[in-house]
């Protein structure tokens, strides 16, 4: 669909990711949270993919499966036109192919408490990956990640502390510092400023803006927070329970959105101030669970406009405006 | 369920298999023949051999393994060189005695543990813990034997109010009730000991994964709730930390038919402990294989059992690997 | 201690260092157990008796100023036997955890790390070894390989070691999740980079803590073996075999310089051990407060 | 004017850490009035979570100075068991973390009845009714089966919704919500802020509300108080707060609001001074674009503005003067 | 309760506690039990034709009387007519037949074969080639004689010790399973004082008196073997739960605490003697310098008088001193504590300090090295093993302790022979006879095969001693060859003999009648009471 001569760097195709679960103490594995359901999408050099949904609808998982963190179910994940996953395992690229790329592809995880070794030094974890991937004497690796630290707005005095002593905003750039250090390419971050304050926010998305334009990053970024994502991202995936309904670029989905569910979760964003009026979209209705997920359209329990094939069938996605892509029976 | 458990039988059974083949393995390769003491220094050595020969003391392992193994499948564990009778008749008689002993300990200990480790933990950091802390570490730190003869010294001697050995009053013929008072008697000591350890290491895990639990969320919600901290200690924090401790008690489950080796040897108290004993300084092959092998049974079936009890007592546990 | 200015930097180490200090049990403990150790390695320049010259004119003294905590059944000096006795009590002990601590972590790593197959295997031979019956093992084994120190370490190490393989893999299945596992990962560091610079750091505290358990386990197995006669080859000393002199209710009541004073450092050498793990265990635990 | 319900007078809370004895709310002045949503908002490690749970009696923290007043009554003088009156009586707490505050190991119903249990011991035997009734008042579908479920059975919503429903059960007067939906996603969030503005204006209820995202606060608030290094700077109704905010820090919080994006973010330069930082003048003396002379050496006292408008800044000073 | 010291107690009791520190393990048949705490119990269930009284002597018991033929060939026993089994049966010259039968079958497991094999016909029936022995003849319901091949001394005493077994009850069952017979085993009927009424295996058995014994019913009525702890001895006492107790392993100190308690001591000599054996196909110990330096560098007596508290006698040849056939003191040499002749005689073995380490050497340089296998449970013998290490540390001698549990010694020593000294304690039996433990043949050296002639002593000269004492009833003759052999091994030394440590036991005040003797403690309990 898309016919831009702009290089694309990261094709998703058909990518699910399925935890086994037993229900009952001692059953058999026949149940899987579906948290990833047949994704595909891709994304262009040097642009941001906004994710955005519920929690718990697979947007993390996503992100991993797409690093190979975690192992997918199935699907493929094309990066520069090497295949890095495939369920046919001969059509991918070989371990060591895949350790060298690791350098070009990073995360930014979520929970900034967990995603840092608490007994190693900042320096050691920024180093970590130059050590691994660049050919340098200690000196030159120490002068690295103390350049790419102060990048991110990080005294370089903090590399003998340890990341107990951190904030949780200071913990979130040491790790993008830490996914920056080794000259990514491609960077998943995954909700790098939920929980933090609104000024640091604004210095963490500053600065990652900054690095896209100097270094020609590619992100995809999830997040919860509409506000950020609208003005911060080029386009928007709007996943619900494992499946992207709608696609496309940042402004129009914000402005126009589509599908039922892009339009309820946009009318749920809080004012900016009181004086704001706002008309909220309430969704009633039970919220599935991934591993019993609905026949037909996975939003029918909860859609205000359902219908009887809502519930029958699954929407095929529907291409609006050349540029968009919706999931919903209504775009017939 | 079902599957499960087949499943882990079967590898309970693979357990045992290994089990058997290296105790057999060891206690064959060691020096030392039980049948030495039925030998007579007035038998000439032509006779002594051959009557070794007839009892199978020149076969190889191996071949020893295979008659024993061939055997114990039918539940045959042979013939005591010892005491001339079936070894399982031997082991049932003695079990008895040393359930009596452990289970009494083993619910001493559990209750007192428990109790304690809470009443600890709830006041961490105070002179109780303290006190507590150095009284249970004091308890790891004995000897069992040794602490078992002072308290011989003390209540047998000294005191001379409670028995030293066995398990009743022989020269007494009591029933009823008064017997039953009698063998409580002999059991003081031996539980004391039994328990002191036990309690003490108890006390220790109870007492962090009690305060595991304190430092948890919930605990905080319980009191905005309007419980006292004590109260939230007994109901929220206990539930929780009860479900490792649980376990932990199944885990302890098998000790309660192993008996207390030095304990049991120390008091005379007629338990496998003590069979166990003589069964390794005799050679006696046949009780060695027979007593591990009931204890390796019951520690498969502990195991299995705690982890039944942890997904019964715990609903996050669902999910079995 | 002296106060540090509030600005300056502190380590994760030192915090730990300093909770530790605040634990007055655990500086005690160590305090006791470098007493011993000195003492015992530096036993000749303490005393001129070896451990092995009997005198049969004078058997159980009690002390006096010759013999400062009296003689044994055979009489020898009770003091330098202690103090000579405390380097095979302490060496068991040590040597004995590290063979644990090695073979442990070694294992539960593994099968903590990699899962499937080799973590069944694992786990296996870990449930054999945890049905065999202790002392009928160990008895066997000594008569197969002999007494002596070294055999008796190699007895308790590769009887014991499953618990601390059990801690190991309980505890990196419980960090193997967290996502600096998978930013390891992500960097491209393969499993065993993996291993030992992020997860083995991790898992310290719950190893020291079980290997501080492993000494004093020891020092008691060394004791109790000597109960049943399998400790160290006469007539070395141990403070086991020394209680074990004790064994009766006549030198329980009358010469309590046979028994006293080992039964004495058995527990002070125990405890010590125990506090200090305990310590060590709140020392690294961030969350628990000073 | 109306009588405040809760009045927080020169509150001062210190920890003892292994750095020596911190001071995490330096004397914090809030005051809630009957049926009002106050919003405290402040940098993260302000101070804010620590001054609500002192409230309850819960910090944990040294209470060095101060006076909490509730309903007329000095509560930092109660005992334990007075206390436990009021918590989750009177007052009751919504925590951050949904995940983490309920009991994992006790069904929802359980956990609700305990509520019963420890204020109406009267009631607990026929709860269930009214507690149905109280979730489907909170849009919880399926009431009935949520009450036998786990909480790890539920998402992160309903879990914040249980949580709500467990402070609502005894009708109190105050609710403390601590970033209630921090965790949550915008739609979630909202559902569960309607259903705190719906309590407040319908019952009456006095919300007292701490959050990070001033969406939230425009959505709800009645009125702000704004901390920032364990004191409150700036207090005042939320239209003010937007329009017309007075001390630098609101006005550059409200600065950093992602919507007034231009092709960057807006971010407050500087950092909060350390925890064991002494400091003499404002606080915000380094980060302050108005800072004079004054700022650095002296301690900028409260300026009252307008009616319930006051403000600690030494420019607000200058200006009135 | 149980309260109340023993000493003291003024009720008349009727029941009798005595106290072992090993348990029985319930082979309670005399033919093929193996230890000594189920012999105790045959000791008291059953009987014997004869049987040894405190002076040492053979008197009839079960038997009336008993003749010797002209030819010493033929020994006929009468027995008493109102013997009955404990279930009532009639005691019949038919079961003394049977009991010797049984011990001649093939299929025999216990270890007296030896005392039948020299009867007329035994060896044939042994070999399955007769039908029945030739020389036991039932004369008559209380009559039986015994018909011998050649004369072999030891026979008629270790015969009339030989505890009768009923026909009736182990006739039904084959030899050969015997061993197997748990029930049987467990609950035996015998003709003796006492009646087995329960076996508690690792804790007591329980007697009642017979009331038809032949010699009269036992004066009190109940019996009763417990299982204590040694070490605890004192504590079982106090608490009234034990009339009588072996003492050995207590303290000089704690047997005295008890006397002054009102406890009564008895002492007399033991029928074993602790030694260290020499490994005789070991090169250097054949050397009899070497052998005999050991003697004179250990200080024996003050070993026995400091390790055993002076509790028994220096045993300067392996034979009882309390035994009839011990030569004469003077005539053997007592080895007396001389270190400048231990030294000298290793000089004279080609043994010398030259290089002034402390340990001597011979001219290529080698040093005397020894190790010296030892059994850890059992106290006295350790200490002994520690003195004499540091004995021959002294005169330059090297000796490193091997522990291990006494089934390992056993194996190591006995069925293995890879050893070079060796502590043990060499049991003895009523008769004299030295022929199990050093004739020649009783030599194994194949590894694996057991021969109680440990230290391979082998000597045409002493097995001629041994066989002219066995081949004769008169005792004076027999005891100058016993004599010459005595003085022949305290020459040769094949082994240290250290000491013979007295039995001692403490028994309650009031127990009157309780006189043992060395051989046979409770040949007169249906005496005991307790006043
Ligand atoms: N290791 C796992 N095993 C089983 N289920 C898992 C696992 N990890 C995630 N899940 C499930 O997969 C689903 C998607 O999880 P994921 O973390 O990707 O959600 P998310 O969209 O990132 O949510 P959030 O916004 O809260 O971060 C959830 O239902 C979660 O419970
Ligand atoms: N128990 C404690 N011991 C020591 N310091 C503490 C303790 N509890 C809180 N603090 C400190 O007090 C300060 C204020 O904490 P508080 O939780 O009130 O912040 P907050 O304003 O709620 O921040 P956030 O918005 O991140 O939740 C923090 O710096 C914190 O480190
Ligand atoms: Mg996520
Ligand atoms: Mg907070």
């Amino acid at each position: 669909m898309n016919t831009d001569k702009e290089k694309i760097i990261l094709e998703v195709e058909n990518l699910k990711k399925y935890y086994p679960i037993r229900k009952k103490a001692f059953g058999k594995t026949e149940e899987y949270v579906k948290s990833v359901d047949g994704i595909s999408f891709s994304v262009k050099e040097n642009t941001i993919l906004g994710v955005v949904g519920e929690s718990g609808c697979g947007k993390s998982t996503m992100g991993k499966a797409i690093l190979n963190l975690i192992e997918p179910t199935d699907g493929r994940v094309i990066y520069n036109g090497k295949i890095i996953y495939s369920n046919d395992k001969k059509e991918c690229i070989s371990k060591s192919e895949m350790t060298k790329l690791r350098g070009e592809m990073q995360m930014i995880f979520q929970d900034p408490y967990a995603s840092l070794d608490p007994r190693k030094s900042i320096e050691s974890i920024v180093s970590e990956g130059i050590k691994k991937h660049r050919n340098l004497t200690k000196d030159e690796i120490r002068e690295k990640a103390a350049e790419i630290l102060e990048l991110c707005g990080m005294d370089r005095a903090c590399m003998v502390r340890y990341p107990h002593e951190f904030s949780g905003g200071q913990r979130q750039r040491i790790g993008i510092a830490r996914s920056l250090a080794i000259n990514p390419k491609f960077v998943v971050c995954d909700e790098p400023t939920a929980a933090l304050d609104v000024s640091i926010q604004s210095q963490i998305l500053n600065l990652m803006l900054d690095l896209k334009e100097k270094m020609g990053l590619t992100y995809i970024f999830i997040s919860h927070n509409f506000n950020v994502v609208k003005s911060f991202c080029d386009e928007i995936a709007v996943m619900y329970l494992g499946k992207i309904v709608e696609y496309g670029p940042a402004e129009k989905i914000y402005k126009n959105p589509k599908h039922p569910y892009t339009q309820a979760l946009i009318s749920s964003v809080p004012r900016n101030s009181p004086d704001e009026k706002k008309e909220r979209i309430r969704l009633t209705g039970s919220i599935p669970s991934a591993v019993e997920i609905p026949a037909g359209c996975r939003f029918s329990t909860r859609c205000p406009y359902v219908s009887d094939i809502c519930r029958q069938k699954e929407p095929e996605g529907m291409n609006l405006d050349n540029d968009r892509t919706v999931y919903c029976h209504l775009y017939k | 369920m079902r599957k499960f458990l087949l499943k882990r039988l079967g590898v309970a059974l693979i357990v045992l298999f290994g089990v058997s083949v290296i105790v057999f393995t060891l206690i064959h390769l060691q020096p030392g023949n039980p049948y030495l003491n039925m030998i007579d220094p007035s038998m000439s050595p032509d006779v002594v051999e051959q009557k070794l020969r007839e009892l199978g003391y020149y076969d190889p392992i191996y071949i020893q393994y295979m008659k024993w193994i061939g055997r114990a499948i039918t539940g045959d564990f042979g013939y005591s060189t010892q005491f001339n009778a079936p070894v399982f008749s031997i082991i049932l008689d003695a079990l008895g005695n040393t359930i009596l002993i452990s289970v009494a300990s083993f619910i001493v200990s559990s209750v007192l543990a428990i109790v304690i480790g809470i009443i600890t933990a709830e006041k961490s950091g105070t002179w109780v813990d303290y006190l507590v802390t150095v009284l249970s570490f004091i308890g790891i730190s004995i000897p069992t034997f040794f602490f078992a003869l002072i308290l011989i010294k003390i209540f047998g001697y000294d005191l001379a109010i409670l028995p030293s050995s066995g398990m009743e009053t022989l020269t007494e013929s009591y029933t009823g009730i008064a017997y039953i008072f009698d063998v409580i008697k002999h059991m003081i000591l031996p539980v004391t000991v039994l328990s002191l350890t036990q309690t003490a290491t108890l006390i220790r895990y109870t007492r962090s994964s009690m305060l595991d639990a304190l430092s948890q969320d919930y605990m905080r919600t319980a009191q905005a709730k309007g419980l006292t901290r004590k109260q939230a200690i007994w109901t929220h924090g206990l539930r929780n930390s009860l479900i490792s401790i649980v376990t932990v008690l199944c885990l302890q489950l098998p000790t309660l038919v192993s008996g207390a080796l030095i304990t049991e040897t120390v008091f005379v108290w007629p338990g496998i402990g003590t069979l166990n004993y003589n069964a390794i300084m005799n050679r006696d092959y046949m009780l060695i294989m027979g007593i591990t092998m009931m204890i390796a049974v019951v520690i498969v079936i502990a195991n299995i059992l705690a982890d039944v009890l942890y997904a019964v007592v715990d609903p996050r546990i669902k999910v079995m690997e | 201690m002296r106060k540090k200015k509030n600005t300056e930097y502190v380590s994760l180490n030192e915090i730990s260092f300093r909770k530790f200090m605040k634990n007055r049990l655990a500086v005690a403990g160590i305090i006791v157990i470098a007493l011993l150790v000195l003492m015992s390695a530096a036993a000749p320049l303490i005393t001129d008796y070896s451990i092995s010259r009997t005198d049969l004119m004078n058997i159980s003294n009690s002390p006096d100023s010759s013999h400062i905590l009296g003689t044994d059944e055979l009489g020898r000096d009770v003091f330098a036997r202690l103090l000579y006795g405390g380097r095979v009590s302490i060496l068991v002990g040590i040597a004995s955890m590290c063979v644990q601590v090695v073979i442990g972590v070694t294992m539960g790593a593994i099968a903590g790390y990699f899962g499937g197959i080799t973590d069944k295997i694992i786990m296996r031979i870990i449930d054999i070894i945890m049905c065999f019956p202790f002392f009928v093992i160990a008895v066997s084994v000594a008569a197969v390989v002999g007494p002596g120190i070294k055999n008796l370490i190699i007895i308790i190490g590769f009887l014991m070691w499953p618990n601390i393989a059990r801690i190991v893999r309980a505890e990196i299945l419980s960090i193997k999740e967290n996502d600096y596992i998978m930013a390891a990962k992500a960097m491209g560091l393969s499993s065993f980079e993996i291993i030992k610079s992020h997860v083995l750091p991790n898992i310290m505290s719950p190893v020291l803590v079980a290997s501080t358990l492993a000494i004093a386990n020891g020092i008691l197995t060394e004791a109790s073996l000597s109960f049943l006669g399998i400790g160290v080859r006469l007539p070395e000393p141990s403070w086991g075999n020394m209680l074990i002199a004790a064994q009766n209710i006549g030198t329980l009541q009358r010469e309590w310089w046979l028994w006293m004073p080992a039964g004495a450092l058995i527990i002070l050498m125990v405890l010590s051990i125990n506090f200090v793990g305990d310590g060590l265990r709140d020392a690294l635990d961030p969350r628990t407060k000073a | 004017m109306m009588s405040s319900l809760l009045e927080i007078k020169n509150l001062e809370v210190s920890f003892d850490t292994v750095m020596g004895r911190v001071s995490v709310v330096r004397g914090v002045d809030i005051s809630v009035d009957k049926g009002e949503i106050l919003a405290v908002v402040g940098e993260s490690g302000s101070g804010k979570s620590v001054t609500s749970l002192a409230v309850m009696g819960l910090s944990g923290g040294k209470i060095e100075n101060g006076e909490i007043i509730f309903d007329g009554k000095d509560i930092l003088g109660l005992t334990e068991k007075e206390m436990c009156e009021i918590r989750g009586n009177d007052i009751s707490m919504i925590f951050q973390e949904p995940m983490t505050s309920l009991n994992p190991v006790v069904t929802i119903y359980k956990q609700l009845r305990e509520v019963y249990k420890i204020h109406m011991p009267e009631k607990k035997d026929n709860c269930r009714e009214e507690i149905i009734e109280l979730l489907e008042k909170l849009n919880i579908p399926d009431a009935e089966k949520i009450l036998k479920k786990y909480p790890f059975e539920l998402s992160g919503g309903l879990k914040q919704r249980i949580m709500i429903a467990m402070g609502l059960i005894c009708n109190p007067k105050l609710i403390i919500a601590d970033e209630p939906t921090t965790a949550l996603d915008v739609t979630t969030q909202a559902e569960i802020l309607d259903i705190l503005k719906d309590i407040s204006t319908t019952q009456k209820k006095s919300v007292m509300i701490i959050t990070h995202d001033l969406g939230v606060v425009a959505e709800i608030a009645d009125r702000v108080s704004v901390m920032y290094f364990g004191k409150i700077v700036e207090n005042c109704s939320t239209e003010e707060f937007f329009k017309n905010a007075c001390h630098p820090y609101s006005k550059d919080l409200i600065g950093a609001m992602p919507d007034n994006f231009d092709g960057r973010f807006k971010s407050i330069e500087g950092n909060v001074p350390g925890m064991y930082e002494e400091v003499k003048g404002c606080p915000y003396f380094s980060r302050c674009s108005y800072a004079s002379e004054i700022c650095k050496k002296e301690e900028p006292p409260v300026i009252k503005i307008s009616g319930n408008h006051s403000v600690r800044c030494h420019r607000a000073e200058q200006q009135e003067v | 309760g149980c309260g109340g010291s023993g000493g003291n107690s003024s009720e008349a009791k009727d029941t009798i506690v005595y106290s072992m520190n090993t348990t029985p393990q319930g082979i309670f048949n005399p033919l093929i039990s193996n230890i000594k705490e189920d012999d105790y119990v045959n000791a008291v269930v059953y009987a014997s034709l004869m049987q040894v009284n405190e002076k040492g002597e053979i008197v009839p018991y079960l038997a009336e009387k008993s003749e010797v033929s002209e030819d010493m060939k033929t020994i006929t026993y009468d027995l008493k007519d109102n013997a009955t089994w404990h279930d009532g049966e009639k005691v019949t010259a038919e079961d003394v037949a049977f009991t010797l039968k049984s011990m001649a079958d093939g299929g025999y497991t216990g270890g007296y074969y030896g005392d039948v094999q020299n009867i007329k016909g035994a060896e044939a029936y042994h070999n399955g080639e007769a039908e029945d022995v030739e020389g036991i003849k039932v004369v008559d319901d209380d009559t039986i004689e015994i018909q011998f091949e050649k004369v072999y001394a030891p026979a008629v005493t270790n015969i009339g010790n030989l505890k009768i077994l009923p026909e009736h009850i182990w006739g039904e069952v084959p030899v050969a399973e015997w061993q197997n017979k748990t029930d049987l085993l467990n609950k035996p009927v015998g003709c003796g004082p006492y009646k087995l009424t329960e076996f508690t295996s690792g804790s007591n058995v329980k007697f009642e008196a017979a009331s038809d014994f032949f010699d009269g019913a036992a004066k009190t009525k109940n019996l009763i073997f417990k299982v204590i702890n040694a070490d605890t001895t004192q504590a079982e006492f106090k608490s009234g739960s034990i009339d009588i107790a072996n003492v050995e392993a207590l303290k000089k100190d704690d047997v005295s605490a008890l006397e002054n308690e009102g406890y009564k001591l008895v002492e007399f000599p033991n029928y074993m003697f602790t030694y260290m054996g020499f490994n005789l196909r070991n090169e250097k110990l054949r050397d009899k310098n070497i052998r005999q330096a050991f003697m004179y560098a250990v200080d024996r007596q003050s070993i026995l008088d400091n390790i055993v508290e002076g509790r028994g006698e220096i045993v300067n040849t392996p034979m009882l001193p309390s035994s009839w056939a011990y030569p004469e003191e003077s005539e053997l040499n007592a080895y007396k504590y001389d270190t400048e002749k231990a030294k000298e005689l290793l000089k004279a073995a080609g043994y010398e300090d030259k290089d002034g380490d402390g340990f001597v050497e011979n001219s290529a340089g080698e040093k005397l090295k020894f190790s010296l296998v030892c059994q850890t449970d059992n106290d006295i013998r350790q200490k002994v093993a520690v003195s004499i290490q540091e004995a021959m540390k002294a005169v330059g001698v090297e000796i490193e302790i091997d522990s291990m549990e006494y089934s390992a010694v056993m194996d190591k020593v006995v069925a293995n022979h890879d050893y070079d000294l060796y502590m043990m304690g060499n049991t003895l039996s009523l008769d004299p006879d030295p022929r199990p433990m050093w004739h020649s043949e009783a030599i194994s050296n194949e590894a694996g095969v057991i021969g109680y002639n440990i230290v391979a002593y082998n000597n045409p000269e002493t097995d001629a001693l041994i066989e002219k004492g066995n081949a004769t009833l008169d005792q004076e003759e027999r005891k100058s060859a016993y004599a010459e052999f005595g003085k022949k091994l305290n020459e040769d030394v094949p082994e240290m003999y250290l000491f013979c440590q007295n039995i001692e036991r403490v028994y309650n005040s009031k127990l009157e009648g309780y006189t043992p003797s060395t051989f046979n403690e409770f040949y007169n309990v249906n005496n005991w009471v307790i006043k």
